[in-house]
This record gives C-alpha cells, structure tokens and sequence, in this order.
C-alpha cells in the first residue's frame, strides 16, 4: 500500500493524528500518547494494515521531549509505516506498553527505560535489562553528566 | 622379566612390592593414555596434537602431571571439607582395586579370586560413590546436577554391563578370569558364541562407555551444559584423580571386553603359545584397539541429552539384553557354539 | 598377619560404625555406614566368603548406599545439622546398646567355637544349585518368594513415578478436589 | 498432623541457576538466569550489560567515519556488513552513488563473512552438543576466510574495509584467485559437514522437535534471519529490499517451515551454499573503476531520519539516523538482528531439558557484543 493510501486509511481511526514524510522515506505518524496504544492495536488487527512486524524501537530525547519511535513492517503487505509518541513530562515519562501486541517489545521497551527511563504501563517486568539496577540517572538522555566517564567534546 | 607373583605368600614385603609394582602399572598406564587421547583427539581433529615435550611430546602428560601437583588447591568456603576430600579417593581407589584382577599374562596376576567378574561388576559401582560425594560437597550447584546424573547413570549401566557379561558367563560356565581364558583356548568367545556374543560385545562397549561417563554418555561433565560437572570445584591433585580415574576406568572396561570376548592373553591361532611372556602385549594391544574404539566414539559422537540416554538403556538395551541371554543359553543348551 | 588384618578391620568397622550414629551431619553419617558395610566385605574376603563379599559390596555398598546418598542428596542442604537428642534419650539408648553388648557377648563366650578342618571354598556354582533345588536344604521357595516380593515393589515404584493419572490435561487429584 | 502442612513441606523449591557470566555454552559474557525443576526448565531470564560499551552513546560524539570503526566491535562475526549498513545509510542520506565496482566488492566480501561467520556457528553449535571436532573443522575453512581479509584489508576480525563512499583499499591482486579457490575448497567441505553432524542419529535426536518456534512466534518476536526462516517467515533483507549488487544475483532464500533447531541448522548449511553462489556469481566480473567516490573531509548529514537494513549472518540489522543538520547524529540507534532473537530464547527453551536449552541457544547464533552494543 502507499504511503498516502496508508494515510488516508490511519486517518480516520484515531483524533490528532499527523502524519510527515518529510525528511524520511517512510510515512511518519505521530500519536498522543493516550490515544498510542489504541492505534497501534489497530495497526497490527486491521486486516488491510496488518503491521505484525515490530522490528525496531527506538528511544528518544529531543531535548524538550521524551518519546519513542517504532518501526512497523507488514509481513503480508510489506508496507513500512513509523509511529511516534512523545511526551513533555521528562521527570515522569510514561506510555502504554505494546509487549502484549508484539512479544519482542518487552525486551525493547526495558532497554528504553534502561536508557531513557522511560517507563510503560502494564509491562510485565519493567526493570533495568543492561545496566545495574542501583544505576543513576539515564545515561542516554541529552542532559545525562557522568563527569568521570564520559568523554564530550 | 617375569613376575611371578600368582601365589601369594604370606609375606609382608612380597605384598607391598606387588602393591609398588600396580600402583606403578596404574600411574604410567594413566599417564600414557591421557597422552593418546590428546593424539588420537589431534588426529581427528586435524592438529599436531602435544610434540614439545619430550620426543613426540611423550613427556606432555608428565608435564601436566607435574602441574596440577604443584597447583594450589582451592575450594568452596562451605563444602563439606571431609566429604570433599574423601570423594576423589573412592573413585581412584576403586579403580585401582579393579585393576589387580586382571591376568595380564598366565602368570602376570595378582589377585586370582574365583568371582572375577562378579568382583569386577561389584568394585565398579563403588566408583559413583566418590562421584556423587564429590558433586554434593562441593556445595556447587552445576556440581550437584551433574552428580546426580552421574548417579542415574550409573545404576543404570551397570545393568547393561552386568548383563552382558553374564550372557558370555553362560559360555564359559566360570566366574573366575583365568579360567575364563582357558576356555578361549578353543576360539575366542566373541567366535564361540556368535551371533549373540557378537550384540552382547556391542551392548557391552556402548555400556561400558556410559559406564565410564565419556562422551557421548558425558552427561556428569558435560561441559558445555555443566561447566565440568561433577568436578567443577575440583582443583590441582585432587581433579588429577578424577581425571586419572577416567582412563584408568576407560582401560578396565577395555581390559574386561579383551577377557571375556577377545581371549586376554591369547594369541590369535594361539601363534605365540610357546612363548608365555608375550602374552601381555597381546593383551595390551587388544585392550588399546578397545580404547581406541572408546576414544573414536568420544571425538565424533555429539552428547545425548539425559532422558534419551535413560531411554537408550532402559527402552533398547535391557530388554535385548535379556533376549540376549535367552538366545545365548538356547545356544548353550544346544551345543550350537563355534570350536576352533 | 590373618589375625593382624582381621584386628584392622575390626577397628574400622567399630570405628566407623560408632561415628555413623553419632555424626550430625546425615551424609557423613551415610558413608560411615558404608565404611562399616565394606569393613564387613573385608571380613568376609578374608574368611574366603568371596561370594558373599562382592555380594555385600554390590547390593549394600553400591546399590542401597547410592540410593541412601541420592535421597539424602535430594532433601539435605550443605548446612544442615541434624538435632542433638534430649539427654533422657541418651541414657535410655545406651543403657538399650550397654544391654544389648553384653547378651551378645556372654552368649559368643559361653560357647565352645571348634575351628573348621577341611575347609572349602564355596564356589558360585555350588551356590547356584543350592538356590534353584527343590529338593533337602534347597532353597527354590525362598527364592521364588523373593522374587514375587521385588516384583510386587517394582510394580509400586512404577505406579509412584508415573505419579498422578491426567484427566483433561490435568492431575486427576486437582479434578476430584474441585468436585469436593 | 494437618495434612495441608504436610503437603506444604513435601512441596520442592524452584531452583535457580546462574548459567554465565562465564560458562561455556553462552558464547561470551552473558548471564542466564534458570529457574529449573530437576532437568527441566520453568524459566530463562537473560541478564546483559556485562559488556556494554554504548557504542549509541558513543555514536552521538563521533563523525560519521568514526562510527563505522564502532561497528566492527557489535556484530564481530559479521563486522564488513556492520560497517556496510552505516556506510549505506550515509550514502543513502547524502545521495551518493557508488561505483559498481565498490557495490560487488562489498558484496563478495559480505558473502564471505557470513560463510566464515556460519562455519564458526557451525564449529561451536557442534561443540555445544558435544561433538568437539566440529570446532576445527569450521576453523580450518574460516581461517582460509580470514587469509582472503587479512591480505586485501590488513585484518582479520575487525575489518574497517568499509568507508562511507566506498572502500578504504582496492582488493589485492590475490583476491580474486584465492577466493575462487576457497569456493571450490569449500565446495567440497560443506559435504564433509553433513557426513560429520548432520546425518548423525544422535545429532537429530537432539535437534529435531526442540526449541520449536512458530512463524507467528517468530514474526512477534522480531525474529530475524536463520531464526526466522527456520520457521517458515520468509525475511531475507537481501531478496526484499536488495542493497549493494545483490539485486543483480540470484539466489534461493533458504527456507524452512518445522521450526524446530534442526530447521535452524539447515537453513544455516543451505545459506552457505547460496552464499557461494552469488560469490560465483560476482566473481567472474568485478567491474573494473573506482573504489571509492571522494567525500567531504567532515561530512554533515541533511536533517532528517534515515534507516538503512540489511543482512547480517545473524539477520536483519537496521542502523536508524537521526540527524539535526551537523557532523553528528543526534542519534544513532542499532536495530541488532540478537537483541530481538534473545527475547525468544524464554519462548522456546520453557519445558525443554537443560541440554535442549544449550541446544536451541547455539542454533540462534548469538553474539553477545551485538546484543550489549
């Protein structure tokens, strides 16, 4: 499916879409994070859609906001769509999670909250996966100052 | 030199040099088969294999003798510090205890006990004591798995084993190992007795082998699931005597398959009966074809998992041992066997 | 030098045989025992019993101390110590033992041992045709009594390990419980 | 007594086991947390970080050039692809076109990495089922590999062959020759495999019906790679979204439906063979021209996203840019074909023996630094 046909299908689903292609190949959805995990059920159900394939998800610090962005892959249609969900609050971060549509996301939402602290709703085991659990602060967040360790030009 | 030492004489001094004189049997007999497992490994494997030290790298094993002598030897804080010592003990001392039975030559055997095999079978299953105690004192819990695999293991091939010596016994009508041979002075019993004799050898190897817990029964090691299994708190000298204990297990087992079916000291068409002292390196060289046949099976075979070996025995080859047996006495009964 | 080996296998067995019930530890207590039951072996290696010995060390050294080890492995941690019995107790159990010693030993003294001429070994053979006779002094009844009883517990062992019978995919038990 | 007590105290703990950080059949420092009863596995739990160097992190500091060097130290079984993947997606963003000649080479050589990658597999998966000679017979053909590597680009491991816009060297003179002379030496090994582990009975016994994967499963596991398609998901980054010259070649992707471990193992045996064949098929006509088309000293990225996949030994690896503009990513994100193939290993290890777990682990192919990153 196109990427326009895929919009104009998404659009209706769900309010205050917005949708970019701008500065990527793929098309670019944004969601608020209330309405994220609706949407993302919808992608993975909806028959003409049928995003089964989750295979990246990336955790975000744009500086003002937090955010996550998923890959979506069709393994029927083989369509590729991306799905951001950003949110303000950087002391208290929180989405729904999507482990229970796509398995893979619990490992890659606890390396999310591992890096980003990040946390999601409802996941199954949301504790640190890479680093120790008595680790401060997330180290890749912008604002994240290890002065012994980290080296910054 | 022959050792005449087949009566034993009251004598304190003439005990303690056979003693000497096994105890040095046991340790270069060990010594020198971790030396050919390592060639033998390296010649299916494509490598050189030790040849630095000593010529052709005959010394590597005396090397790594000296090493693990010299090794501090460290432990669990919490095992149980008598048990963990004992353990090592048992298994070699049963080893060693097995080793006397065996007549090397006519004359060459220390210990002519008219039970041979029954001893033989009953000094074997004293072996996993040590590897059961050494697994749980070693408060490791890779090490206490691999115990009671080893456990398992055992109690379960000894049936093989025992069975399958049992079926030959029918042959030969005698526990007792030099009579045994006697017997074979009219064909060697994997010949006497055919077709069964034939399967219950077979029965025997894959047995004996799970008996000594090398690969591809090497479930109580097992490295790649355990770390080194039963051993893994082990270290130095006391690791040695479960190492050397293998071989030396794997030799026994040889030593008895070359007694009962390959006629031990015999030679083929009985072409050195007159000369009585080469009897040994009959015996010797049928018993390395043995445990060259174990080593082959050790360096091709990947490991079964430990349900499938539980199957193997009690599924396959307890029941076709007892067949076995039945077709081995109706042999008997009917005088069907193959005199030379 | 008979008597010299006969008087260490004594002391071990003794030796062994005390600290088996008095060790705190249940393994050690295990291989104590099994000290005791090999010095037994010995004993009778050294009275030419050779059957009877490899008998001794098949059955009890290797068959039902390994089973001993391996329940004793699956229940007891490392560090566990079994209780010290009350003092009462104590008394009690070796006035028992005190009692026991010395009817044992005032009947071995109070009878005249004669010392066998002529001595044979058994052989195994000779064992085998006395166990399958039916005739005098045969012992084919004992023995088929015997193996009717290893069948019996062989058949409960089964029944055990094959443990609860499934109903619907799950232990009979649970679907009766639910019935209740 | 009340029989509830009893009951109670007759019941067994759980009994847990540290497999690793080191031991044996993790293949590195990973750390596996069993729950087991008896032989028989409730639950694996992986804990990782024990050699995470956050090359993410890193990527955020560094220019583009330097970032390829990272890449090596992820995947190091699979190191020329890594670098490939970051070298395309700059390309990509920057709208460079390489020469023909660089895009084959880049080929040949990334198919030889996966067969050296695969014949190590192969050596190590026969390990962990205790067949030991398998280990040198997988190395005896992957040093004849790393020979090729080590005289075109001066290593053997970490090969930096890579640059964005082309490659860092032309090839030796010898590569040709000594390519097609492992292709016909291997040619003839790849039998010798099969005669070895492959028809054995124990090695069946072990490997059929366990660890079984569904295609479902495996699709929302974001499985990827040999994992993949031994359970019948067709996801081959080179048949679909075709990189370097791999959409002039033809090859089969290799496929299997029972997704068992043994599936696992063939497809791995079947894609050396096809690997060998595009190799065949490249070999011959290595365009002649540049290796390389001059770049920018610094070179800045336009702002925006940009994924790139392809094709790892071990499956899909994504390299996902975002970029404001500057000399460095804003940030850079691995999309690691291992991270998603262990989040599995729970799925299909509960209910088996712990020699299954080792079992269905070694046919995921692992490795660790590409899942600590």
């Amino acid at each position: 499916m196109t990427n326009e046909a895929l919009q104009n299908l998404i659009n209706g689903w769900i309010p205050l879409l917005e949708f970019t292609e701008e500065g990527s190949q793929f098309l670019n959805i944004s969601v608020k994070p209330e309405h994220f995990h609706q949407l993302m059920e919808q992608l993975k159900s909806n028959s003409e859609t049928n995003f089964d394939y989750l295979f990246c998800v990336t955790g975000m610090d744009w500086g003002k906001d937090l955010g996550v962005i998923y890959h979506l892959e069709s393994t029927t249609h083989r369509h590729i769509i991306v799905v951001k969900v950003k949110t303000e609050d950087r002391e208290n971060p929180t989405f729904d999670t999507v482990s229970d549509i796509w398995k893979t996301a619990e490992f890659h939402e606890r390396e999310v909250f591992d890096f980003f602290g990040i946390k999601f709703n409802n996941h199954p085991n949301m504790e640190r996966l890479f680093l120790t659990d008595e680790w401060e602060g997330f180290p890749l967040r912008k604002d994240y100052v290890d002065e012994v360790n980290m080296v910054i030009k | 030199m022959i050792l005449s030492i087949n009566i034993v004489e009251n004598d304190i001094f003439n005990m303690l040099l056979i003693a000497a004189i096994y105890l040095g049997i046991f340790s270069v007999a060990g010594l020198f088969l971790v030396l050919l497992e390592r060639k033998v490994a390296a010649w299916f494997q494509l490598r050189l294999g030790p040849n630095r030290v000593g010529p052709w790298g005959l010394l590597q094993t005396m090397a790594d003798a000296l090493k693990l002598v010299s090794k501090e030897l460290t432990g669990t804080i919490k095992a149980d510090k008598f048990l963990y010592n004992l353990a090592p003990y048992f298994v070699i001392i049963s080893s060693l205890m097995a080793l006397a039975v065996f007549p090397f030559t006519q004359e060459f055997q220390a210990f002519d006990i008219n039970i041979g095999i029954f001893f033989l079978i009953a000094i074997s299953s004293i072996g996993v004591i040590g590897i059961l105690l050494g697994g749980w004192a070693s408060n490791n819990k890779f090490a206490l798995i691999g115990a009671m695999r080893s456990g398992v293991q055992t109690i379960s091939y000894e049936l093989s084993v025992g069975l399958s010596l049992v079926t030959m016994v029918l042959l030969t009508g005698t526990l007792q190992l030099s009579e045994i041979i006697e017997v074979q002075k009219s064909g060697w019993l994997i010949v006497q007795g055919h077709i069964p004799a034939i399967i219950a050898f077979m029965i025997y190897m894959i047995a004996g082998t799970a008996e000594t817990n090398r690969a591809p029964f090497d479930m109580v090691e097992a490295e790649s699931e355990l770390g080194a299994g039963f051993h893994t708190e082990y270290s130095g000298m006391k690791f040695a005597y479960f190492f050397l204990a293998e071989f030396i297990n794997m030799f026994i087992i040889a030593a008895i398959g070359t007694t009962v079916f390959f006629g031990g000291w015999l030679s083929p068409f009985g072409i050195t009966e007159s000369i009585p002292w080469l009897g040994i390196f009959w015996f010797l060289g049928k018993t390395f074809a043995l445990v060259f046949l174990m080593m082959w099976f050790r360096w091709t075979f990947p490991r079964l998992r430990v349900d499938q070996l539980l199957t193997l025995e009690w599924k396959y080859l307890l029941p076709l041992n007892l067949l076995n047996i039945v077709l081995m006495a109706l042999i008997v009964w009917l005088g069907l066997t193959i005199q030379i | 030098m008979e008597r010299f080996i006969f008087y260490i296998l004594a002391v071990i067995l003794i030796v062994s045989a005390i600290a088996s019930v008095s060790s705190k530890k249940m393994l050690r207590s295990v291989i104590y025992l099994l000290f005791t039951l090999c010095g037994i072996a010995g004993i009778y290696f050294l009275i030419d019993y050779n059957f009877l010995a490899a008998i001794q060390l098949t059955v009890y050294a290797g068959g039902i101390i390994v089973l001993i080890i391996f329940s004793v492995v699956l229940i007891h941690h490392i560090e566990m110590e079994l209780e010290v019995a009350k003092l009462s107790k104590k008394i009690i159990v070796g006035l028992a033992c005190a009692i026991g010693l010395g009817v044992f030993l005032t009947t071995i003294y109070s009878h005249q041992f004669n010392v066998v001429e002529n001595y044979n070994s058994v052989t195994t053979e000779q064992i085998g045709l006395k166990l399958l006779s039916y005739e005098d002094g045969g012992f084919i009844l004992p023995f088929e009594v015997i193996s009717v009883l290893l069948l019996a517990a062989m058949i409960g062992a089964i029944v055990i390990a094959k443990g609860k019978k499934m109903e619907d995919g799950r232990p009979k038990s649970e679907v009766l419980n639910e019935d209740k | 007594m009340d029989t509830n007590i009893a009951n109670s105290n007759l019941k067994s703990e759980d009994y847990f086991i540290n497999m690793g950080p080191q031991h044996p059949a993790t293949h590195g420092v990973l750390r596996l947390l069993l729950t087991i009863d008896g032989e028989i596995i409730k639950k694996v739990e992986p804990d990782l970080g024990y050699i995470h160097r956050s090359i993410e992190k890193m990527s955020e500091r560094d220019s583009y050039q330097q970032i390829v060097h990272l890449t090596d130290r992820m995947d190091y079984l699979s190191s020329h692809i890594n670098n490939e993947a970051v070298c395309l997606t700059v390309e990509n963003a920057l709208e460079i076109e390489v020469p023909e000649r660089v895009k084959v080479i880049r080929t040949i050589i990334g198919e030889l990495t996966r067969i050296a990658s695969h014949c190590l597999w192969w050596g190590v998966m026969g390990m962990d089922v205790g067949a030991l000679t398998t280990y040198f017979y997988g190395f005896r053909d992957r040093e004849m590999i790393n020979d090729i590597f080590e005289e075109t680009c001066g290593a053997r491991l970490t090969m930096n062959y890579n640059i964005p816009g082309g490659l860092m060297f032309d090839i030796h003179p010898n590569f040709v020759k000594r390519t097609k002379e492992f292709v016909a030496h291997f040619k003839t090994k790849i039998p010798e495999y099969d005669k070895l582990l492959t028809g054995n009975v124990i090695f069946q016994k072990r490997m059929k019906g366990v660890g079984i994967l569904s295609k479902e499963d495996a699709i929302s596991f974001g499985a990827s790679g040999p994992v993949a398609r031994g359970s019948g998901y067709s996801c081959d980054v080179r048949k679909y979204y075709p990189y370097s010259a791999l959409d002039k070649v033809t090859f089969n992707e290799a496929l299997k439906t029972d997704g068992d471990s043994l599936a696992r193992y063939e497809v791995r045996i079947q894609e050396m063979w096809e690997s060998l064949s595009i190799i065949e098929q490249l070999i011959d006509n290595i365009p002649e021209g540049d290796y390389k088309v001059a770049t920018k000293a610094v070179i800045k990225l336009p702002k925006g996203e940009f994924y790139q996949k392809v094709e790892t030994a071990r499956g899909e690896l994504g390299v996902f840019i975002n970029s404001t503009g500057t000399k460095n990513p804003y940030r850079l994100k691995f999309r690691s074909p291992g991270f998603s193939n262990l989040s599995l290993l729970n799925h299909i290890a509960v209910g088996g023996k712990i020699g299954d777990l080792v079992a269905s682990m070694a046919t995921l192919d692992l490795v660790i630094p590409d899942i600590d990153r």
